[in-house]
């Protein structure tokens, strides 16, 4: 009878056993980065109708993060600033910039601007900014270095994971209240000595219950 | 969420839309024109399915599935390898003041119903009012609603609302209209009004009444006439007759003890049902065995919201209704000319004399009403048996008629059809009601109305009456639009727009100023001018305060009116207006639909799917007969042959796929009634008085949209202005059609005890589902609801149970004693949480979507039965069966004990349903949420997720709402206190039968209500620990009445 | 029989004498050439016109899950309170008839039943498919089931996992696990076969596939000696497993509360209902098998017999399962079961329920008794099909009567079926026999190297060739 | 060792008694390299090729141990530490509902373990070898048994093995090439 293979066939036979084995370790791992980055935007600067600096607005000129974003105290949505807002400042410095032609030409023909969502969360998620806030956890905490971007970019993936990790623990995300507007906050050393005191004064209630599904989900 | 605000401060829904929707908010919003004369337009107006529904049934088209696709690798793609996709956000460029983005605000309004203002506080998000409670500081409504007000803000964003213009037949513009204006106004100023006609609905509003009297004065030859279907004519004129004058009673139903109702439906269908329903509650609320309840004895034909909480019911035909009056007042000792001696041969012996001395036992504190469908002469009696009991003053008090103008509705229809009939009407302006479609068979409006050279009619709709007229304006929804109305006891209501018009309506005020010669007047400077003019005393700025107080209330404090002296006329003489006695034939009787009313609610969609009360019929009306009379006419009909195209079959399948057509296809007879026919399938309703077959009005509709075009049959062709209410000499006839009748509850084993063995009502005492005492039992044994103690939930498991003690550990107390049945927090629970309406075929085929549900099962033997009501929401089990077995974890238990439904992770197995031994879990067999209607989107609250195909979903607690407080008291730091949180269902209930709360804080009302001894839980022998429990029914019945 | 061997030319050394379970005159090459035959030599028209309706049947499944995934769940005609209906019917009558395969290869293994030896391929072939078709209707029965993969634990980006306590997540893994190790044991028993294939093909691509497929196996005593050991380490664990499968199948009923699910009596009920079907469906596929194959020496009528028997003791195992459901709900006292149990006989599906007693017990239990209907292949074959038909309709009985009067009689319903229900009801038995079709076209039917085991074994314990191995 | 051009050489039997008389010759030759192939499982030729207590059991002893223990594992780290929730009241470790998903994943791990190790210690798949050379062994998937004596046993020799095994009722002894 004769060989119906060559003898090479051996080898591919065993090489493209094991190769599969890696390839699907592979395409597992590679899946797995590009959904924690890609996919969500992570990092990436989106292409905004007027490229608006936080790290200008917040770093350098100081501004409090609810002068713009005004209902982030009392209600779920921290609120996009009316237009309004941004010509009462400039309506008297950078007056004729180009960079703000967008801006006066929305106040002036009372259109809205158009923004990139930047931290956007599915709608069948109910997300609170108001008791995050009273609760002691920073704009930082979520948003990332907002202070130093430029251009806004999501600096995490704000998956349920994600967000489920920091219920799970808040203890090592909390800081305290007077520090929650600032950009620049940076955990001590003791983060969990502290965290797990603010928890407490702060009555965060237990991983438990916040760990509950309806806690975001109606 | 941007717009520029308006002058009103409230967002313009138009740019709104036009800025969230592209494409379909180009086709629906700028081109209206070219939508009207399309075909798709068409095929919607005669749809026979609602929203979206009708296309996941007859198959898909490309957009359909794209957009499918599209969903559903979006939906993966929340955990899957898929990028997520980019959205938009849009500030506004000015933000209005008041707002607080994400925060709803509450805005008082009121809503006419018979003319009769009922206090709404109106949720309003983001400028989009989305849900109705009642107004707690308005005396209609003590913060409580009915499934009308509940449902009415559905009405407002109703796309088959008339969105333009219309000149004979043509989208017409409002300047050509302004120009028609004034060439009449020039012209009928000329002949001082003559053939000027105002033809309105009942009318208490003063500023319309005001304005109506203006042009009254401007135009002395001009009429004005009012019509409704439901005019409470035989109130008004029974109260003439008795007292010489239009006077409005008003029932204080809160201290009588012993009520006789004669055929009067007083919790549901009388303009102050609410409140009503609300005091007569409050006199039946048990805490224990000391307390007292008042006795309820109904005398009607067909079982209603009210006879069905009787102690006492009595089946009377109600043209015997009239002779049981008769009776009881002779037997009170009444003293009235033409009292007559008939006696009823069928009437139980022991009733009226154990009746007489209950009412005599009661003098002061009883009280006995009348209804509308009762001719003056019962009303007339009613007032004068009431006077003799001494309850005028206590139980009833008399009050000037709450209306601008009461007079005798249908005469002055009468009127104003033969005077068109003989030319004298060259203009005629008709406000809303639909004349066209409501008006009696015997007076030819519709004929006439051709006649009349100028045909001006505002409506919200473009119906039956619209295409008969030359211009048609579209109506300004109430909540598009300012106004007044009085409550039932004369409080003026104010009514203010929580949205600017959507499609440009205008309302009644704002098309009578044209005819005063006062364009340019607005709704609100009408309406706040006039009640400046009221208030001289005031300076302008102390009036501005005052009126904002007004409309924060939604009422004028003190408009109220002081109850008035009135006597008995000496002459009364109630002699029946035909003589002799009713012919013994079968007598029709016609009713106002318990879901859809006259009509005016026909293209509801939450109204149609509404199981009617005790039928639980749906999207359709029905000849109802009792089941003795049923029978009776199975032996004797005659067969006719129908002309015309008949009623078709409903839905239907194929043979080899029936569904449930063959099985719930009822015959379809055919009624005659003085010359004139219909045809309607036949429906037995136990309960109901022998001979007599009982009609809903409203369906049967040309014209009423892609809800309510085509449904049921017109019961108005055959009700005659004579005979409004019932009548005799009805003949049946079998016709060998058959129909489909849909309803949510089978009651096919009503009477056929045989087979299944165990029948549907007979099982539900059997598992001791509904448990009943009277309150002699009761007081004997308090415990009588108890579960024995080998069936209680201390049932042993091989498990430690979950640890419930710790923060609020939700529960909920449903009182049957309290519960009407009167379907309000069904209607408040869709609204509140976005349930979708999916059609009269989906519903046969065992799929509506109520989270709440309201049982009815019957008692007792098959004519007469008791009828009970449980009104039943998820029980959120502690251990509920339905968890455990979801296979994805998408229902879990809350440490607070609610039973969570998350849909965004459900993947539809649909176990859950299966394993819940109180069925009352629902499931998206399609996409039956309407995701293409733009108009439809603001109605929804933005806080209820809205569910997706293939979902699950099910009574949450309204968990939006616990968590709204929650995270406010949390960010205040305090507990929330009892009461702050109140479910939809509760808040709307108007008899208080459903209580919500903390159960772990001893002090709280639900709390207390679950310690008392009749408290049970449904199935609590499977051991799930439900935390919705019941308190026990309880009749109390004359102990000298025997009944059978 | 030729005396002359086609392959070799030569006289075989012996012919076997012919015993129960094979006809006398094979000799090793015979049976080979008589089995490869049926898969080398030229496709028939029967085939084709088979394979062809078949297929058909197969596109209107197509058709019926295309709409139900574009238009949704609701085209079946379940409802609330019935949610359940012919999809999960479906799958747990062909989990049940996967059943027989694995008894057969496995259980009939360890017990050294020689007469398994011609029916073990297909029937584990029958398996396969069988599990494959049921594998699918859970699936099309979700109501989004794109994300069936929600039911599979991997560390997903919401932090969840499945809900390991339903009973649906272990169906996942008994119907994943069974169906994989069936795939593998039915492969493991082929690849000898394969390797014959391979040395019989005349046509290169066949040569190449089969070649593929057998991975070089070359029959080395080694290889027989841990295929021996696989085998009987794999029947070991096919034997408990198979027993799980519908036992976890039947948690799907009995862990739930409704009355006439919650029952202890389910899991041998169903293992037995699950051989019963599986059973019946061996012996529909095994008589047109030798019929149109030619296989008559292979399968014989004591093959049929056989089947026959164990068609009759597992039905008689299932009636006494139903007489004690039926004892059991009114023994019990209990108001929701005995009403169930009165409800499934004189209720609105009564005539199912009655029809169903007809098909599993009053005619199989009547006839089954007599040797000569159950030798009799057209008789057998009609009685296997009536209960068939039989066990889909307890599992019809089971679902639909259960659920659609439950516990709070106001929710009460009735199912009626949609033209979507029977598209995928046939379209399944489409998808189930185009699969069958393709198997006996292109792999041996029968086990070929345990027959020439069994024409050894015959020959030995005939003397033809005495003490070969010692 | 020198390097042999053929891989050994190759007896054909008629029948199993003649191989297994014939196993037994060459074993007690001397010869270790030795295998057998044939158309069925012919007992008494393992300890003829020198085949030891086979691994297989082991192995898949092993791998139901690992489905086992990964099972259980997998459904009590989320339910207890991962992400514990109420369901139904019940426990989070409550461990009878893991019992199923555990045992099927034992049978699971054994399966695959067992199958994959017996492809993996068979050397499988090897769709090329020496053997296949032989023209008439196509003949051991039909009904005729060979003995191989592998050129790199080191009593082998092509001569002297060709005799020994033509004079071992062999029908034909032929060279196996590489």
């Amino acid at each position: 009878m004769a060989q119906i293979f060559h003898r090479a066939a051996n080898t591919l036979a065993k090489a493209t056993l094991y190769g599969i084995v890696l390839l699907i370790a592979a395409i597992c791992i590679i899946a797995w980065e590009v959904n924690n980055s890609y996919n969500v935007y992570l990092g990436e600067h989106q292409v905004q109708p007027v490229p608006f600096s936080h790290k200008h607005h917040v770093t350098d000129d100081g501004i409090d993060c609810r002068y713009c974003h005004t209902s982030v105290e009392t209600s779920s949505f921290a609120g996009i600033p009316p237009t309004h807002t941004c010509m009462s400042c400039h309506s008297k410095i950078w007056v004729n910039s180009p960079m703000l032609e967008p801006v006066r030409e929305s106040y002036l023909t009372d259109q809205s601007i158009t923004w990139v969502r930047v931290n956007e969360l599915p709608d069948f998620v109910y997300f609170n900014h108001s008791i995050h806030i009273a609760k002691g956890i920073g704009c930082t905490t979520c948003h990332g270095p907002i202070g130093d971007m430029p251009i806004t970019y999501r600096a995490n993936t704000l998956y349920m994971r994600w967000c489920i990790n920091c219920h799970k623990h808040p203890w090592r995300y909390v800081r305290p209240k007077q520090y929650v507007f600032s950009a620049t906050y940076k955990p001590p050393p003791d983060q969990d000595a502290l965290g797990r005191k603010l928890v407490k004064e702060y009555h965060i209630q237990s991983p438990r219950i916040i760990t509950d599904c309806y806690t975001c989900h109606r | 969420m941007s717009s520029k605000d308006n002058d009103n401060g409230r967002l313009d829904l138009v740019s709104i839309r036009s800025k969230l929707e592209t494409d379909a908010g180009k086709r629906f919003w700028r081109s209206l024109e070219e939508v009207a004369e399309t075909e798709e337009y068409k095929r919607f107006l005669n749809s026979e399915f609602p929203y979206g529904v009708e296309k996941s049934r007859s198959g898909m088209n490309r957009r359909d599935a794209l957009k499918l696709m599209g969903a559903s690798a979006a939906l993966a793609g929340l955990t899957a390898c898929t990028k997520m996709p980019v959205e938009k956000i849009v500030p506004y460029v000015n933000a209005p003041e008041e707002f607080v983005p994400g925060k709803p605000l509450f805005y008082a309004s009121a809503m006419p119903w018979q003319g009769v203002g009922q206090g709404v506080l109106v949720w309003s998000f983001m400028g989009r009012p989305t849900k109705i409670e009642g107004n707690n500081d308005h005396p209609g409504s003590l913060g409580r609603a009915n499934i009308f007000m509940q449902a009415s803000v559905l009405d407002l964003y109703d796309p088959d609302r008339s969105q333009v213009l219309i000149h004979e037949g043509r989208v017409g513009s409002w300047s050509d209209f302004l120009v028609q204006v004034d060439e009449l106004r020039a012209a009928h100023l000329r002949n001082q009004g003559a053939g000027l006609r105002f033809l309105t609905g009942t009318v208490t509003s003063p500023t319309l009444g005001d304005q109506l009297r203006d042009l009254l004065k401007q135009f002395p030859q001009a009429q004005w006439h009012q019509y409704e279907p439901l005019a409470r004519d035989n109130t008004r004129e029974g109260a003439r007759l008795a007292f010489g004058e239009y006077v409005e009673t008003i029932y204080k139903f809160d201290q009588a003890d012993v009520i006789v109702s004669l055929d009067a439906d007083f919790l549901f269908t009388h303009p102050a049902g609410v409140r009503y329903a609300n005091d007569f509650a409050n006199k039946r609320r048990v805490t224990g065995p000391d307390s007292k309840m008042n006795r309820l004895y109904a005398v009607e034909a067909t079982p209603t919201i009210t006879g069905v909480q009787a102690d006492h019911r009595l089946r009377l035909r109600p043209s015997q209704v009239e002779i049981f009056a008769r009776s009881l007042a002779g037997a009170l000792g009444v003293k009235v000319q033409g009292l007559g001696e008939a006696s009823l041969p069928n009437l139980p012996s022991d009733w009226l004399p154990a009746l007489v001395r209950d009412l005599q036992n009661h003098r002061g504190s009883s009280v006995i009403v009348a209804g509308e469908p009762q001719p003056p002469a019962v009303h007339a009696l009613a007032h004068a048996m009431n006077a003799a009991l001494g309850n005028v003053g206590k139980t009833v008090v008399y009050i000037d008629s709450i209306e601008i103008s009461p007079t005798n509705q249908t005469q002055s229809f009468r009127q104003l059809v033969s005077d068109m009939g003989s030319g004298k009407v060259q203009t005629l302006i008709i406000l809303g009601h639909n004349p066209v479609y409501t008006a009696p068979a015997d007076i030819p409006f519709a004929e006439n109305l051709t006649k009349v050279q100028q045909r001006i009619y505002l409506g919200l709709y473009e119906d039956e009456t619209s295409v008969l007229c030359n211009w048609h304006v579209p109506a300004a929804h109430y909540l598009e639009s300012w106004g007044d109305a009085r409550a039932y006891d004369g409080t003026v209501s104010t009514i203010q727009p929580l949205i600017a018009p959507l499609y440009d309506g205008k309302s009644a005020y704002e098309l009578l100023t044209l005819f005063q010669g006062q364009p340019g007047r607005t709704g609100h400077t009408i309406v706040h001018d006039y009640w400046q003019s009221q208030q001289k005393q005031l300076s302008p700025q102390a009036f501005e305060v005052q009126w904002e107080s007004w409309l924060e209330k939604g009422v004028i404090d003190g408009t109220a009116f002081q109850p008035k002296q009135v006597a008995l006329r000496k002459d009364l003489d109630v002699t029946p207006a035909s003589s002799g006695p009713q012919s013994s034939g079968l007598e029709i009787v016609f009713i106002p639909d318990p879901t859809i009313w006259d009509g005016s609610f026909t293209n509801n969609g939450w109204l149609q799917e509404l199981p009617k009360p005790l039928t639980k019929l749906t999207w359709d009306n029905a000849v109802m007969v009792s089941p003795a009379t049923a029978e009776r006419l199975n032996r004797e009909m005659k067969t006719v042959k129908t002309q015309g195209p008949g009623m078709g079959p409903g839905t239907g399948g194929p043979w080899y796929s029936p569904g449930p057509t063959e099985s719930s296809k009822y015959e379809v007879v055919e009624l005659s009634f003085q010359g004139r026919k219909v045809l309607g399938p036949l429906l037995v309703v136990p309960g109901q008085a022998d001979d007599c077959v009982v009609l809903t009005l409203g369906y049967g509709r040309q014209r009423a949209g892609r809800i309510g075009t085509d449904r049921g049959f017109n019961a108005y062709s055959i009700r005659t202005a004579e005979n409004a209410w019932f009548g005799s000499g009805l003949e049946v006839a079998r016709t060998n059609q058959r129909y489909e009748l849909v309803m949510t509850q089978h009651h096919f084993v009503i009477g056929q005890p045989s087979n299944p063995r165990e029948g549907e009502t007979v099982s539900a005492f059997h598992r001791d589902l509904v448990r009943v005492a009277t309150l002699e039992e009761y007081r004997q044994n308090p415990d009588f609801a108890k579960d024995s103690p080998d069936m209680t939930t201390q049932a042993q498991s091989l498990y430690p149970p979950y640890d419930y003690s710790k923060g609020y550990q939700w529960g909920m107390s449903i009182d049957l004693n309290a519960c009407i049945g009167c379907n309000a927090c069904i209607i408040a629970c869709q609204a509140e949480n976005n349930i979708a309406v999916v059609g009269k075929d989906q519903v046969g085929r065992g799929r509506p979507m109520h989270w709440i549900r309201v049982d009815t099962y019957f008692r007792g033997n098959l004519d007469n039965p008791e009828i009970y009501h449980e009104t039943v929401p998820c029980m959120q089990c502690e251990n509920a069966p339905c968890e455990y077995v979801c296979p994805v974890g998408a229902t879990v238990h809350s440490p607070e004990g609610i039973n969570e439904m998350i849909y965004n992770r459900c993947v539809g197995t649909r176990y859950c349903s299966n394993n819940c031994p109180y069925k009352v879990r629902r499931f998206n067999f399609y996409l039956f949420s309407d995701w293409n209607t733009p108009s439809l989107f603001p109605l929804r609250n933005p806080r209820v997720t809205v569910r997706s195909r293939g979902v699950m979903e099910k009574c949450t607690y309204c968990i939006q709402r616990i968590r709204y407080h929650e995270i406010y008291a949390e960010e205040e730091g305090r507990k929330l206190k009892d009461g702050e949180v109140l479910t939809a269902c509760q808040q709307t209930c108007p008899t208080q039968a459903i209580v919500f709360g903390n159960i772990r804080d001893e002090n709280s009302q639900v709390a207390k209500l679950k310690a008392q001894s009749r408290k049970y839980g449904l199935l609590e022998e499977l051991n799930t620990r439900p935390r919705t429990t019941y308190l026990a029914k309880l009749w109390n019945p004359n102990p000298e009445i025997k009944e059978s | 029989m030729d005396p002359v061997d086609p392959v070799t030319e030569e006289k075989p050394a012996f012919v076997e004498p012919g015993s129960p379970w094979i006809a006398p005159g094979h000799s090793y090459g015979s049976v080979s050439d008589r089995i490869a035959g049926v898969v080398l030599g030229r496709t028939r028209k029967g085939w084709i016109f088979g394979f062809a309706i078949a297929f058909f049947l197969f596109l209107v499944l197509n058709y019926g899950i295309t709409m139900l995934f574009f238009v949704g769940v609701g085209k079946f005609g379940i409802n609330i309170p019935v949610a359940w209906a012919f999809a999960i019917t479906n799958f747990v009558w062909w989990i049940g008839i996967g059943h027989a395969g694995t008894l057969i290869s496995a259980f009939l293994l360890l017990m050294r039943q020689k007469w398994r030896t011609s029916i073990n391929r297909f029937a584990e072939a029958m398996t396969i498919f069988a599990v494959a078709c049921a594998g699918m209707f859970p699936l099309i029965h979700m109501g989004r089931p794109w994300l069936f993969y929600w039911l599979f634990p991997y560390p997903d980006t919401m932090g969840v996992w499945p809900q390991f306590r339903s009973p649906l997540v272990w169906d996942v893994f008994a119907v994943s696990t069974y169906f994989t190790v069936s795939l593998l044991f039915w492969y493991v028993g082929l690849v000898p076969d394969l390797a014959t294939l391979r040395d019989k093909a005349k046509n290169k691509l066949a040569k190449v596939a089969y070649g593929f497929f057998s991975m070089g196996w070359r029959g080395s005593v080694k290889h027989w000696r841990r295929h021996e050991v696989a085998s009987l380490l794999l029947a070991g664990i096919a034997t408990p497993l198979v027993v799980s499968v519908h036992t976890v199948v039947s948690f799907d009923f009995t862990i739930a509360i409704v009355p006439g699910w919650h029952s202890t009596i389910f899991p041998p009920y169903f293992v037995a209902g699950a051989i019963y079907s599986g059973f019946a469906m061996v012996i529909m596929l095994a008589i047109p098998l030798r019929k149109w194959f030619h296989l008559e020496d292979f399968i014989t009528i004591r093959h049929l017999n056989n089947m026959g028997k164990l068609l009759l003791a597992t039905g008689m195992i299932v009636t006494y399962s139903y007489v004690m459901e039926a004892f059991m709900a009114f023994y019990s006292a209990d108001k929701f079961e005995s009403y169930m149990m009165l409800n499934r006989m004189t209720g609105p599906y009564a005539i199912v329920f009655w029809t169903l007693i007809a098909c599993n017990i009053a005619i199989p239990m009547t006839f089954l008794w007599s040797y000569r209907i159950r030798t009799n292949t057209v008789a057998l074959f009609l009685i296997a099909g009536v209960a068939q038909v039989g066990m889909w309709l307890e599992r019809f009985v089971i679902i639909v009567t259960s659920l659609h009067r439950d516990f709070v009689p106001s929710s009460w319903g009735q199912f009626y079926p949609t033209p979507t229900d029977w598209e995928v009801l046939f379209g399944s038995l489409g998808l189930f026999f185009c699969l069958f079709y393709l198997f006996a076209r292109l792999l041996p039917s029968i086990s070929i190297f345990e027959m020439r085991d069994l024409v050894h074994k015959t020959a030995e314990e005939a003397g033809v060739i005495a003490g070969a191995a010692e | 060792m020198a390097k042999h051009p053929i891989y050994g050489l190759m007896a054909e039997f008629d029948n199993t008694h003649d191989l297994v008389a014939a196993a037994h010759r060459v074993r007690e030759e001397g010869y270790r390299q030795i295998d057998a192939y044939t158309p069925f499982p012919v007992e008494g030729l393992e300890e003829t090729v020198g085949f030891r207590l086979p691994l297989l059991p082991i192995i898949t002893f092993i791998g139901g141990l690992t489905g086992c223990i990964g099972g259980f594992i997998l459904q009590y780290w989320p339910n207890v530490i991962g992400y514990p929730l109420d369901i139904g009241g019940k426990p989070y470790d409550s461990w009878p509902s893991f019992i199923p998903i555990t045992f099927e994943l034992t049978i699971l791990g054994a399966a695959l373990f067992c199958v994959f190790g017996m492809f993996f210690l068979c050397g499988l798949p090897m769709p090329y070898h020496p053997v296949f050379n032989v023209p008439r062994f196509k003949l051991a998937s039909h009904d005729r048994f060979f003995l191989c004596i592998k050129s790199k046993d080191p009593k082998f020799s092509l001569d002297e093995t060709k005799r020994f095994l033509e004079g071992l009722n062999a029908r034909e002894v032929s060279i196996v090439p590489v």
